[in-house]
């Protein structure tokens, strides 16, 4: 991510507002369930078993992403922390626990047309009776990988690499253009 | 008064509007709501373009879509020029600017006419016949310079615009339940019922407005309200449902698993185009259901002569009435197969046009449409033909006869300004038969009609086959409720029905007239007549797909859709078969032609692709960086200082790195943390080395081949921990090593216990290279010792750095001391300039990837994909020694050993010396001798070649066969200006025992 | 563009897939060249159903196992990697296909 | 009657009625020497060099539908010679050379315009490979030329060389004797002039069986025109060679996939040769009647369909479009799809198999119309010497067992 991201104007558009999320703690957990389950209770949040679907309290969250990886979400200062939590929670329990932190940015998109803005490059019914509060799951942004979680009726977090940020930024500046 | 052949009152156009346009230069008015073919006709112009071979005048054939004469070039400046629009689908606007085509000087006065008396000579296929030139010159010049560019020239209909089109396009994705295509009767009674029923409906229709033939139905009432009310309430009533209305929009694409593709145009019909707004819009839709309610086209009649300005589809002269206020004439001949025309003749009649002849072709014609017309005095002739026209800019009068057999008798010449026809309709089933959806032979009515649908779709209405205002609402609502899973339609009381018309004929009407002589057209737009396709036919071409070819009948831009039913029929009687014998050709995607930034979208200019830029870029830029693409990333490629070229950039940083010590933005690299108790094991099986004995804290060199034994990527491994591994990749084959692994860990390793996660954006890598990169690194460094005992050569240790995370490489791809400082993305600018100042401050400097080539080539280092081409093993590049083959299995170990790739006589990298100054080009060949003659197997190729300013000689590395043999020997690279000698040498050019890495 | 039931998943946007090639292929080094062959290269390629390999890889992740008609292109199962290939009917009328673990369930 | 404006003026008079039919439409006899199953370019020709070049006259092409309505009638007509492998080079340069005067030979303009094929370098890396390209061309005497993106626009002056679009071109090769045909007109000509030569021309007939004698040796084939004996069956099926050869037991390394290509409409000439772009895929040249003619990969997966996803065509026209920014408001006429058959090494297979008598050409993939004369000429050599030609001795089944692949993709990712 360079200048085009971090320039982005915050919440222009009464309809839809496209910003950038503050840095947080992401750890990528993988393995079984038993793993999963020792994980949530280190974690301090649910993981999901259910597969697309995100598990939040007040500061955390785990969002599944895969049969066995979740995607776990915490305050930026908590890395270290939980880290070693998990850590030593599953000391004996086969799992990978990779901090990936910076390897993502998330963007908050909001308004009554967020997803309609989504669904100039998403190609999922995002719809809220198929879609609903509390979805997640990796799909695709025009030509980028992206995860989306929705958050609310009219509200999405989208984490991308890095290194797409500015792309998804400059094509979403482009892409509300072309709502109406 | 827009235009002297404007009624006074009736019709969708306001009046209170007038728009100003033009056309081929001259100024005229139309009104808002009209076409620019309708304000032309009010203006009383027919005569429109010319003919794309023969260049005949043509007028308006049509009203709608299916229109294949009337094309033009509207220009609302250079770059937004836009040819070969249909003018019955351009909609009117306050200073529109278009021009006529295919003709020059005018339209009125065009030489290339002379083709029309030459067309004896041009029918069809005569190309393919000539044109090879004299047998005494050989090969293809006569054609390629002469006849060829002559040729391109005259065809081609419009000129293309010279500019990038600055306009935007845009993209939407959106599901359904039920998706409607066409808003006549039958799809507003289709999305009714199904939005009623609660399900998510979109709705989409072409035209500028929703109704199809219910615009031009001004007497017929629906429910009790006139035809155009009912639309508009239906409209309102589907809006409060929320249903998805998209007038301007055509469904152009039926797809599998019921997914269509619709184009919206959304600023065409605009005098003046909002900025930045999108022009067009690619809908892509998922829908449950689809039902298809598109309609009907009416067929031309098939008689010589047929093409000139006022002969017109019947149909389309109604709509032009009664939908547009608009007189297409002054005195009209009808000519016609089907009950419908009768209706329009009577319109007009009541228009004040003067109905001139009524010709039915149909021997014993009957029905309320004949009473009527009989009763209002119209002169009807039954069982008749027209056997030709007269006038030239414009129909002037009708050859009628009397049909007998295939000939006729009884000519006579009825003047007429309008010469209106009815072939009979065809059914629009373009969408359906793209649907995969096998048509149907209906015998009775010589149409073909929707079979049983292969996706989950209904068609209704016309497209169905079905006649009559009550079928079709009553069709669509039965289709609607049923998409949307509520049972029953509803029935509607309707006046105005026309149930009971039909009729119709395909095929040419019998004339009687030399059939070499006369011009009976087909397809309007390619100029194929009914001789071109007798032609076909006896010159063996017998499957339709043949004549189509041959004739190119079918294959203007408007894909057929007048006279597709046609040439199947002349076909059909020349071959002395019956129509489904025949077949008919393939309905393609698009339904009319889309543009192609409507397909392109978003993707332009920096959204073409993602640019990918490293965390440490907009500092690399700041200090001069050049930038190369490498897959989607830009890497720092040199940094030129003051008038510094590439070369002299290069040689200085590789001289600075060498003597003091660089630093180089290595973050594209990919990285994978592979993670597990088996993780070992799984390494074992992907790489070729050994990885169990390997210890925590120390890295290797890992080569990883495909399973056919080829060398496919590599990069060093460093282990954290016992079940912790850090994997590098190269930059461009990071997305392909981690599916690659993925694979086989999902579906042929299963049982191992192991993640995978790509790290490659998690860690910017900072490489620092030269005698002093531990002194540039150390300052900055806590916790990990770096001394050479304790941190040597290929080991890797975390700790912190600048204060933040890092884990920390010794490795180098320079052949000097060497350090990776990995750190968390966030952090790397920071720590670059850290680095960077103490790297500044000794003397050194910041390198590129040219450099880091430069410096990599003079170890021997190689790169995957330059030093490898997919045909390449471990042993071609000497690298046989990491191949652990007392390991069970590994991916590629197998194929190592098929005969081809142990035979003797494979290429080998070798390095090459050459004396004096030239550096020998990449991709250069390698000869034995100094002047091979054409043909001359080459024994190996030049894989890199640079200028080595540590060596002060040119390098180059190069696969030869059995190069490593060939130590010593002296080969040749031939190249345009003569051979260049070189000796085959080691590859490694630089601290070949490797003292300097250890240091 | 295919509706691809990933079985973890759902039905879901070829745009998210990578078609990963035949199934079922096995994988056994310990055979001679000719039959080595077989493994690297040659490959049914059938007209009607076939079993093929795709990822999910804009999405889960997974690799797992469709049964398509390559005629119609209509899918009719699905099913993970390493489960053994199911019977199933031909398409239904209107080329519907039965869906077979069609998605939405919990993980395991 | 010979083609040729003397007899064309001369009909023109008779209203074209003397006219004779291109190709007799033949019902297949009961027995034959030889019989090429497909009548794509690649059949009809090499059953026009058997009957020309080898003297065999009692031979027929089968076909299941109608002649030229594969993949030859469906290609974008690319022609070139420019293959790294001095095997493909001379397998394709073969081709090359029978182009020059294919339309005299056979007595039909096949419209060969050799108004260059320039294909585009976009990274250092492509400018490796291609100048690669360009250096054992020129040792193998096949034209192949390095443009700078000066040079390039020079040649065709709609090319975006704007250093700063998202790809820029860093240049080109040019081979100047590459360009276009007439597609149909290659199956017709060949079509007539076999057919002038002996050749049945047996069309509606789809091969449903191979016959194989004790021994294991062909001795005919079930057609749904009935059985037709013969001890020499060469196919040349592409997309459905799979399904024939295993009508005899014999398994090949082919995957079919559908691969599109669409056409503009039409307009003036815009531009003057070919253009291809490997790196952003996507290419287009501009037909004789002035359609854009557009194409790109396959779709991703096997099947018979012959029509593919949308988002193949969205991704091919957005790199057209960025490659010639002026075409974005011209329009698509249509589209369409053939299925082509893909070996491991995007290399054809030509010879012989383990069944006598049974020979195969297939695997042209993405790039075999440029091929159609070369491939014709030395398939029929094989079939009726009954050993390759020096020029497809390479191109054997064994390469798969012995890994001797001739792998042009690999080398250079390069189609068509
Ligand atoms: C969209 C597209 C674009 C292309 N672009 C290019 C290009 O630009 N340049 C280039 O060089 N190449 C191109 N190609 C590839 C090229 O078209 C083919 O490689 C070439 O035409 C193959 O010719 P063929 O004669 O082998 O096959 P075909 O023309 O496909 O002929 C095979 C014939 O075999 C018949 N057949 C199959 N099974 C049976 C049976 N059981 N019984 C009887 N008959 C049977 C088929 O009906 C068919 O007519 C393209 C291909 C496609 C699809
Ligand atoms: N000319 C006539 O008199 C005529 C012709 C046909 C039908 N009808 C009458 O019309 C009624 C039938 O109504 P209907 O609804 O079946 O047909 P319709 O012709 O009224 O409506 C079809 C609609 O589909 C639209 N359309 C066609 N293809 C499309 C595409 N690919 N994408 C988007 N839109 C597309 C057309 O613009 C048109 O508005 C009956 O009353 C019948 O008698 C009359
Ligand atoms: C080089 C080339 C040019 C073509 N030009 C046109 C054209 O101008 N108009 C048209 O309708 N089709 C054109 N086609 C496409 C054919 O109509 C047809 O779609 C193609 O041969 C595939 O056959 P099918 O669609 O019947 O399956 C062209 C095809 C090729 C290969
Ligand atoms: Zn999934």
């Amino acid at each position: 991510m360079t200048m085009a991201a971090r320039a982005l104007p915050p919440g222009a558009g009464a309809l839809v507002s496209v910003a950038l999320v503050p840095p947080a703690t992401r750890l990528s957990f993988r393995g079984g369930p038993d793993a999963a389950e020792a994980c949530a209770a280190a974690f301090g949040c649910d993981l999901p078993r259910r597969a697309c679907r995100a598990a939040a309290t007040e500061a955390r969250a785990a969002l599944w992403l895969g049969p066995d990886e979740w995607l776990l979400l915490a305050p930026e200062a908590e890395t270290a922390a939980l880290v070693a939590a998990i850590g030593a929670g599953l000391a004996a329990v086969p799992h990978a626990l990779v901090d990936v932190s910076h390897r993502q940015v998330g963007f908050a998109i909001a308004g009554t047309q967020a997803a309609t803005l989504l669904n100039t490059g998403c190609p999922l019914d995002l719809d809220p009776a198929a879609f609903p509060v509390g979805m997640c799951t990796r799909t695709v942004l025009a030509k980028c990988d992206v995860a989306l979680w929705r958050r609310g009726v009219d509200l999405f977090r989208l984490e991308v690499n890095r290194s797409f940020a500015d792309y998804v930024a400059g094509y979403l500046r482009v892409a509300e253009r072309g709502l109406g | 008064m827009t235009g002297e052949h404007r009624l006074a009152r009736g019709g969708r156009v306001d009046r209170a509007r007038p728009l100003r346009f033009t056309f081929d230069g001259h100024a005229y008015e139309g009104c808002q709501g009209d076409t620019l073919a309708s304000a032309l006709l009010a203006n009383g112009v027919h005569l429109v373009g010319r003919s794309f071979k023969y260049h005949r005048p043509r007028g308006f054939l049509a009203a709608g879509a299916e229109e294949p004469n009337a094309l033009c070039t509207v220009a609302r400046d250079r770059a937004r020029t836009e040819p070969n629009l249909r003018m019955t689908q351009v909609e009117l606007y306050e200073g529109l600017v278009a021009s006529s085509q295919n003709s020059w000087p005018a339209r009125g006065f065009d030489l290339g006419a002379v083709n029309d008396l030459l067309s004896p000579l041009l029918g069809a296929g005569f190309y393919y016949k000539t044109f090879m030139g004299p047998r005494f010159v050989k090969g293809t010049t006569l054609w390629a310079k002469l006849f060829e560019p002559v040729i391109r020239r005259a065809a081609g209909l419009g000129v293309p615009p010279k500019e990038a089109d600055p306009d935007h396009y845009a993209n939407r994705f959106a599901h359904c339940d039920v998706l409607v295509v066409g808003g006549g009767a039958a799809g507003l009674a289709a999305a009714l019922a199904a939005a009623r029923a609660g399900a998510r409906t979109i709705l989409c229709d072409e035209g500028a407005e929703m109704g199809g033939a219910l615009l031009c139905e001004p007497d017929a009432t629906v429910d009790g309200m006139p035809a155009a009310a009912w639309v508009a309430a239906t409209l309102a009533e589907l809006a409060r449902r929320g249903a998805t209305l998209l007038p301007r929009t055509q469904g152009f694409g039926y797809y599998n698993h019921n997914f269509v593709a619709l184009a919206q145009r959304l600023t065409d019909h605009l005098p003046h185009v909002p900025a930045g707004a999108p022009r067009e819009r690619l809908w892509q839709v998922r829908a449950k259901r689809v039902v298809l309610a598109t309609g009907a086209a009416e067929r031309p009649l098939v008689f010589p002569d047929n093409d000139r300005p006022g002969v017109m589809l019947a149909d389309a002269a109604r709509a032009y009435l009664q939908r547009y206020g608009v007189k297409p004439g002054t005195q009209a001949l009808v000519v016609t197969a089907h009950d419908a025309a009768y209706r329009t003749a009577l319109a007009l009649a009541r228009a004040g046009v003067k109905i001139a002849r009524i010709v039915d072709t149909r021997p014993r014609p009957a029905g309320p449409g004949l009473e009527a017309a009989r009763a209002a005095g119209l002169p009807v002739t039954v069982g008749g033909t027209v056997v030709g026209t007269t006038g030239s800019l414009r129909v002037s009068g009708a050859m009628v006869a009397q049909a007998s057999g295939t000939g006729a008798t009884d000519f006579e010449t009825v003047p007429c300004d309008l010469l209106l026809m009815s072939g009979g309709f065809t059914p629009a089933v373009h969408l359906f038969s793209q649907s995969r959806g096998k048509l149907r032979f209906d015998a009775e009515t010589q149409r073909y009609l929707p079979g049983d649908p292969a996706q989950a779709q209904a068609s209704v209405g016309a497209c169905a086959g079905s006649w009559g205002l009550a079928a079709a609402l009553d069709e669509g609502s039965a289709a609607g409720a049923a998409a949307a899973g509520s049972g029953a339609g509803r029935s509607h009381a309707v006046t105005g029905d026309h149930a009971g018309e039909g009729g119709g004929i395909l095929g040419a009407l019998p004339h009687g007239r030399d059939p070499a002589r006369v011009k009976a057209f087909v397809d309007f737009q390619n100029d194929v007549t009914a001789k071109d396709i007798k032609l076909a036919v006896r010159e063996g071409f017998r499957s339709i797909e043949h004549v189509k070819r041959y004739t190119t009948t079918g294959m203007a831009t408007d894909q057929g859709k007048t006279s597709n039913m046609n040439s199947l029929a002349i076909a059909a009687g020349a071959l002395g078969r019956t129509l489904p014998e025949v077949g008919l050709t393939t309905f393609r995607q698009p339904y009319t032609p889309v543009t192609f930034g409507t397909f392109a979208g978003a993707a332009r200019d920096d959204l073409f692709d993602p640019v990918r830029r490293t965390p440490i870029h907009d500092l690399a830029a700041a200090q001069g960086a050049r930038f190369e693409d490498v897959g989607q990333w830009k890497r720092a490629w040199y940094f030129p200082e003051a008038g510094e070229d590439l070369h002299a950039a290069v040689a200085r940083e590789v001289r600075a790195t060498r003597a003091v010590a660089g630093i180089f933005d290595a973050s594209t690299l990919g990285k994978i943390e592979v993670v597990g108790p088996d993780a070992a094991e799984f390494l074992n099986r992907l790489y070729t080395n050994a990885w169990t004995k390997l210890a925590p804290g120390r890295c290797r060199y890992g080569l990883m081949l495909d399973e056919p034994g080829f060398v496919m990527d590599d990069g060093v491994v460093g282990r954290l921990g016992p079940d912790r591994f850090h994997v590098t990749t190269t930059t461009g084959g990071a997305p392909r090593v981690l599916n690659h692994m993925e694979d086989y860990l999902q579906t042929e390793f299963p049982e191992l216990k192991v993640w995978l996660t790509s790290v490659t954006e998690q860690w910017a890598v900072i490489a620092v290279q030269g005698p002093r990169a531990r002194d540039i690194v150390a300052p900055l460094v806590e916790g990990i010792d770096l001394s050479a005992q304790a941190f040597p050569h290929m080991a890797i240790r975390e700790g912190r750095i600048c204060g933040v995370p890092t884990r920390l490489f010794r490795v180098s791809f320079t052949g000097e001391l060497g350090f990776e400082v990995n750190v968390p993305a966030d952090y790397a600018a920071a720590v670059w300039q850290a680095l960077w100042e103490r790297t500044a401050a000794l003397g050194g400097t910041a390198y590129g990837t040219e450099a880091m080539h430069v410096m990599r080539a003079e170890k021997g280092y190689v790169i995957v994909g330059q030093e490898t081409d997919g045909t390449t093993t471990p042993d071609d590049l000497g690298l046989g020694g990491m191949v652990a083959m007392s390991k069970p299995d590994f991916v590629g170990k197998r194929s190592l050993a098929r005969p081809d790739l142990v035979a003797p006589g494979r290429k080998q990298l070798v390095g090459l010396a050459i004396e004096g100054r030239t550096v020998l080009e990449e991709g250069a060949q390698i000869t034995p001798t100094a002047d091979p003659p054409v043909g001359t197997h080459a024994i190996g190729h030049v894989t890199s070649a640079y200028w080595s300013p540590t060596a002060g000689t040119p390098i180059a590395l190069a696969l030869v066969e059995n190069g490593r043999a060939r130590t010593g020997e002296t080969v040749f690279v031939p190249m345009p200006g003569g051979a260049i000698a070189a000796r085959v040498v080691g590859p490694v050019f630089h601290d070949p025992e490797g003292k300097r890495l250890n240091g | 563009m295919l509706l691809i039931p990933c079985p973890f998943c759902g039905p879901r946007p070829e745009l998210e897939f990578r078609n990963a090639g035949h199934a079922h292929v096995t994988r056994n080094p310990a055979v001679d060249d000719p039959a080595w062959a077989e493994t690297l290269f040659f490959r049914d390629n059938p007209k009607g159903i076939m079993a093929e390999r795709w990822r999910h890889v804009s999405g889960c992740g997974r690799f797992f196992n469709v049964l398509r008609d390559t005629v119609s292109d209509a899918i009719l199962a699905s099913y993970k990697a390493g489960e053994p290939r199911p019977d199933v009917p031909l398409p239904g009328p209107e080329g519907e296909a039965p869906r077979i673990g069609a998605g939405d369930e919990v993980a395991p | 009657m010979r083609f040729s404006l003397a007899n064309l003026i001369r009909q023109s008079f008779a209203g074209h009625q003397g006219w004779p039919a291109q190709w007799r439409d033949a019902a297949p006899k009961p027995a034959y020497d030889a019989v090429i199953v497909g009548a794509g370019g690649h059949g009809l020709a090499t059953a026009y060099y058997m009957a020309a070049e080898h003297g065999l006259r009692n031979i027929a092409v089968v076909e299941k539908g109608w002649l030229g309505g594969g993949n030859t009638g469906r290609n974008t007509t690319i022609i070139r010679s420019n293959y790294l492998w001095e095997e493909s080079e001379a397998l394709y340069n073969h081709a090359l050379t029978l182009w020059q005067d294919m339309s005299q030979v056979l007595n039909y303009n096949v419209m060969y315009s050799p108004r260059g094929c320039m294909m585009l370098a976009h990274n250092i890396h492509d400018v490796q490979v291609f100048k690669r390209h360009v250096h054992a061309n020129r040792l193998a005497g096949i034209d192949n030329e390095w443009l700078s993106p000066d040079e390039a626009k020079a040649f065709c002056p709609i090319l975006n060389t704007s250093e700063h679009i998202r790809y820029p071109i860093l240049g080109a090769t040019l081979q100047r004797r590459g360009g276009v045909a007439r597609h149909d007109a290659v199956a017709w000509g060949y079509a007539r002039a076999a057919s002038a030569l002996g050749v049945d021309i047996v069309q509606n007939c789809e091969v449903k069986g191979i016959t194989r004698d004790a021994s294991g040796a062909v001795s005919g084939l079930d057609t749904t025109r009935g059985p037709i004996a013969t001890k020499r069956v060469g196919v040349v099926a592409a997309g459905n060679t799979s399904h024939v050869m295993a009508m005899a037991g014999v398994r090949l390394p082919l995957e079919s996939y559908p691969l599109q290509a669409l056409v503009s409409e039409p307009v003036k000439p815009m531009m003057p040769c070919v253009v291809m772009s490997n790196t952003i895929h996507a290419y287009m040249s501009q037909s004789d009647k002035g359609e854009l003619v557009i194409g790109a990969g396959t779709d991703a997966y096997v099947s018979y369909s012959q029509t593919g996803g949308l988002h193949i065509a969205t991704h091919t026209l957005d790199a057209i479009c960025e490659l010639f920014p002026m075409v974005r408001r011209l329009r698509m006429l249509r589209s369409w799809g053939g299925i082509v058959d893909v070996t491991p090494d995007r290399s054809p297979i030509i010879g012989k198999t383990p069944v006598p008598g049974l020979f195969v050409n297939c695997g042209w993939g993405t790039g075999g119309f440029k091929a159609t004369p070369g491939s014709g000429n030395v398939f029929a050599h094989t079939v009726a010497t009954g050993e390759p030609h020096r020029i497809n001795a390479p191109f054997t089944l064994d390469r798969f067992r012995t890994g001797r692949l001739i792998d042009e993709a690999a080398a250079a990712a390069v189609a068509h």
